[in-house]
């Protein structure tokens, strides 16, 4: 918090109607409101997301693909239309370039298992860093066992950003450069264009996640350049059950199918198969349906309101959050991650003088504040920050100030509580 | 409302019934190609016989419903005899036809289709004539049913990108 | 038509009570009441269904696993006790035994590509059957490719049963025998237990899809004693995005970790992960949540009408189809698959004639009543029975004498239109 | 509504400031599991020293929340000493106390815990004392803590298996 931050934009969303939108914010607990700060694990649906999953359920439901009747093709022009939609909110060149998976981690293993099983060799160099969620790990490390693939990390550096001093080494011969457009924990948006550069640069795949990026930021994956980018529903106001990957249709082509079975085959023998065109190559079985409509529904909302419009807001927030916990608290509590709230989302993942975060985040459930305490599924980052558990706060467009104060007032009576 | 009499014109039913240019060809020399559609299970075969840049001989086997067997009758009988400058030309003014936005329908509403978001111009050049073709244009009327009209021509296409190459 | 039919049992089922769960039943198509017969494809959901995943959005969704607070542990609690609810649905020892993916496809896939690839070696004989789903062929065309498996097929015979008289050679040596329990084409009701007692007696994992048996048969996977059992949400009353695979907790330990990242482990480091517990081991990144409950709603719902029930009634109707068919078309008609309904379901393929299914349907389509056209996703037994498509009407729990008199009517319409 | 003073007894605050036996045994001889709570994170490293089927020595070290961190520490005073059988069924009454069931909560609300359909009795015999252990009652009360009580019992179990293989 000693750096001179960028100036803030003026933030233009009415949060108070936002607020309405969410039906679960009206929810007590404990006798008090709910005070949801915990969007960075998964966001709450706007009532609009909810009703077109309904009414899809009550007049249009059946499967897709191979109906040969209205309802069906309502069904398929849901699915289909919904593509377009989340083509279109992303700024892909076209809907073939959107396959639905189930989450964001269905996504990256099928980055890694698809793609990856078919192109890399033992000793081929993949790169990722150390602020990965699990999910863009994991996958990698069974490569490493099966194939032998050598896995290099791009290293964090104190103030939560990607130390990109030695990029040109960690990439030199690298066959795929995979990493978070944001930490989902210290909130770090890192620069993609850059690394994309240097990935192909070295002959290298480019692949983003986007997970805590898309919900937050207007997002154009053609400018970025990259070959891949993963992105998950249940964190952008979309239900669970439904995740993105997008991919150039260069490199769709070049991926062989990964889950098989029905809807995604041309053709089937008793001695072979012949996958479908794309997306639908890459989904197989009775596809995410509803939820495919609920994500349509959920770009069409967030696009209704501006994707400028929320980050500025989460920008104004996030500044107001990171001043108002070092006012109140000052060296009681650190804050992980950038200090400049242009430089990040809003995740506020911090711990507070020798409060287990499991202790403070019970403390805040008294009083209706969700907050989430853990290595939040990036365990290698959490080393390098040497803790084994933070807590984290983190905002999303319905979160406003009375929700920061709300937070700070549940750490000073975590503070009382653990008589300090 | 569309009625079925959009769909199965006379001219289309006649065509399913006594399919023109049904059967094989040895290949090589000509060019064998299978298209599937997915949806509804038609499968097509192509053999396509080409000499000097000219469609020497078409033939079309397999199985299929009335629209896509009647609209492969259509296209052997169009494109027999033509340059292959004229069947791609053909081949693009049908798939105009057969192109859900040029009905203006929702771009959202467009289905398993060809589906691009910056759809190209569909291409209908001003002198490219149909002909029997037309009958085929109530199809659009039933997103469903384009597959099966375009799964001639697109597998027709494929004969040709392969016979070229 | 010809063999002497079991007695049907008794129908218990308030079919018209049962209608008005189901809130797209009101629908009108076209000016006409909508007759959905589709449902081995996908069936249509009960409000209970609907109004369980609404209430769960609107009031507890948050991240499960992971959450300190009182909403993520509802959510958790949601989630854990719709997989009780699932476990006990079908006879499980253990919710352990419970692996939520996204469809059945997924658990297919789970079980050839995690368990296949860490136990088959090259030559290894995987025997299916011809009546299989892609689903249940296409992930084992793949380990022909890998891995050199040899893929062996019990035959279909002419009453479109399972044709077992070459089994003891057929199932020799093999390593895997997985087959459906019930065929989406024939409606084929085949031999579970005897064919899982034939598999372990030759030393192989016995592998049931029981996707189309599950939502119409009272099931009991101990008694089967089979390895593996998958089954999809979509078609029992639940919603799209949610498939089941259960196993044994001894083939469960014995299969390593298949999609891979957040959820799925206990541990992460820069060299490697350890997995979870089962049955979250199998179950990477955010689960459908949303999807489980809905799923738990449906069996509950099922489990409320009680199977024996749902089954006796769709037995009853099968009957009343098949003979209404087969007196008002004769020879005009012909239905594939057993001809008595106490060895199938009530799924109907039929030809008409010499018009093409999907011609047929297309005129059904104009008068509200929805029958699927095509190869389902089984082409080899397409292939088998001499056909590249047939037209099947599939009757389920909402569906009454009258629907199958509305597709008898559309069939006389379609004979009208096409002049014969 | 449970109150934060059901969960954090004076004796679990005790306990997590003024852990005991803290540190590490050198292994081998001593058994050396880890376990993990993935909820929270919580890292536990047991240090084991079986000897004539008797604990001779236990160590604990890692990180974690105070109900974790307690129970671990409360975990080793109460085994230090105590024949294997002894420990056992200290731990089955521990557990039995941490079992959701016997709080009579709607099985379908058990979390992400032990979780069987048919959960044996859960072994809690008449004559096992508890003693400071009881103070860790209140956490059933918050069933996600659980997990976090019974980190210290579970690895403790798997170093016992180690141990005895
Ligand atoms: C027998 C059978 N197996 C598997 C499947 C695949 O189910 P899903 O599409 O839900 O994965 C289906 C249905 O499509 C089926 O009928
Ligand atoms: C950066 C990042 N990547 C991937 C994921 C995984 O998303 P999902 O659990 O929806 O697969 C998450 C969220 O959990 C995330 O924050």
């Amino acid at each position: 918090m000693t750096a001179t931050p960028a100036p803030i934009p003026t933030d233009t969303l009415d949060v108070e109607r936002v607020k309405k939108d969410f039906p679960i914010l009206d929810r007590e607990v404990r006798g008090r409101r709910l005070v949801y700060l915990d969007s960075a694990n998964t966001s709450q649906k706007p009532r609009a997301v909810l009703d077109a999953m309904q009414a899809y359920y009550e007049r249009s439901n059946a499967n897709v693909h191979r109906g040969t009747y209205l309802i069906a093709e309502e069904a398929t022009a849901a699915l289909e239309g919904a593509r377009g939609k989340v083509a279109r909110f992303v700024g892909a060149r076209s809907q073939r370039e959107i396959v639905f998976t189930k989450n964001a981690t269905e996504a990256l293993n099928l980055v890694a298992k698809a793609w990856g099983r078919a192109h890399l060799r033992p000793g081929d160099p993949v790169v990722i860093t150390e602020l990965e969620h699990h999910a863009n790990i994991v996958p990698w490390h069974q490569l490493v066992d099966e194939i032998g693939i050598e896995l290099r990390w791009i290293p964090v550096d104190a103030g939560g950003h990607l130390d990109l001093s030695a990029l040109d080494r960690l990439v030199d011969g690298a066959r795929v450069v995979s990493f978070a457009a944001m930490s989902n924990v210290l909130g770090t948006i890192t620069p993609v264009e850059r690394l994309v550069q240097a990935a192909h640069g070295a002959g290298a795949v480019a692949v983003v996640d986007a997970s805590q990026y898309v919900p937050h930021l207007p997002t154009d994956v053609t400018a970025w350049g990259a070959d891949f980018v993963a992105f998950t529903g249940h964190k952008m106001c979309g239900p669970t059950g439904i995740g993105v990957l997008w991919g150039t249709e260069a490199i769709l082509d070049a991926t062989p199918p990964f889950l098989t079975g029905g809807e995604m085959i041309l053709n089937v023998t008793k001695t072979g198969f012949t996958p479908n065109e794309l997306p639908w190559k890459f989904e197989a079985g009775t596809p995410p349906i509803a939820e495919a409509v609920g994500l349509g529904a959920a770009v069409d909302y967030l696009g209704g309101l501006g994707m400028e419009a929320v980050r500025a807001h989460e920008h104004a927030l996030t500044a107001y959050a990171l001043t108002t916990l070092g006012e109140r608290f000052g060296d009681d509590i650190t804050i992980h991650g950038p200090a400049d709230p242009a430089e990040r989302g809003g995740v506020l993942s911090f711990s507070y003088r020798d409060v287990h975060p499991h202790d403070l985040t019970q403390v805040f459930d008294e009083r209706g504040v969700c907050v989430r305490a853990g290595h939040h599924c990036a365990k290698p980052l959490l080393r390098e920050l040497g803790e084994a558990a933070t807590a984290r706060a983190s905002l999303y467009l319905y979160n406003d100030e009375a929700d920061v104060d709300a937070l700070a007032d549940a750490i000073d009576a975590a503070s009382d509580f653990f008589s300090f | 409302m569309p009625g079925l009499e959009d769909l199965y014109r006379e001219i289309i039913l006649d065509h399913y019934r006594n399919p023109r240019n049904r059967g094989e060809l040895p290949s090589p020399p000509a060019t064998r190609v299978e298209g599937f559609n997915p949806l509804c299970g038609d499968e097509i075969v192509i053999y396509l016989d080409v000499e000097d840049d000219r469609v020497k001989d078409v033939r079309i086997s397999g199985q299929g419903c009335s629209i896509s067997q009647s609209s492969a009758s259509m296209m052997s009988s169009a494109v027999k005899g033509r340059t292959l400058d004229e069947v791609r030309a053909l081949s693009r003014a049908f798939k105009g036809m057969m192109s859900i936005h040029e009905q203006s329908l929702d771009a959202d509403a467009s289905g398993n289709g060809d589906s691009d978001i910056d759809d190209e111009a569909d291409g209908t050049g001003p002198d490219v004539k149909l002909g029997d073709l037309e009958a085929l244009r109530g199809v659009v009327k039933f997103p469903v049913r384009i597959k099966c009209a375009t799964l001639a021509w697109n597998t027709l296409l494929q004969a040709l990108d392969e016979q070229s190459s």
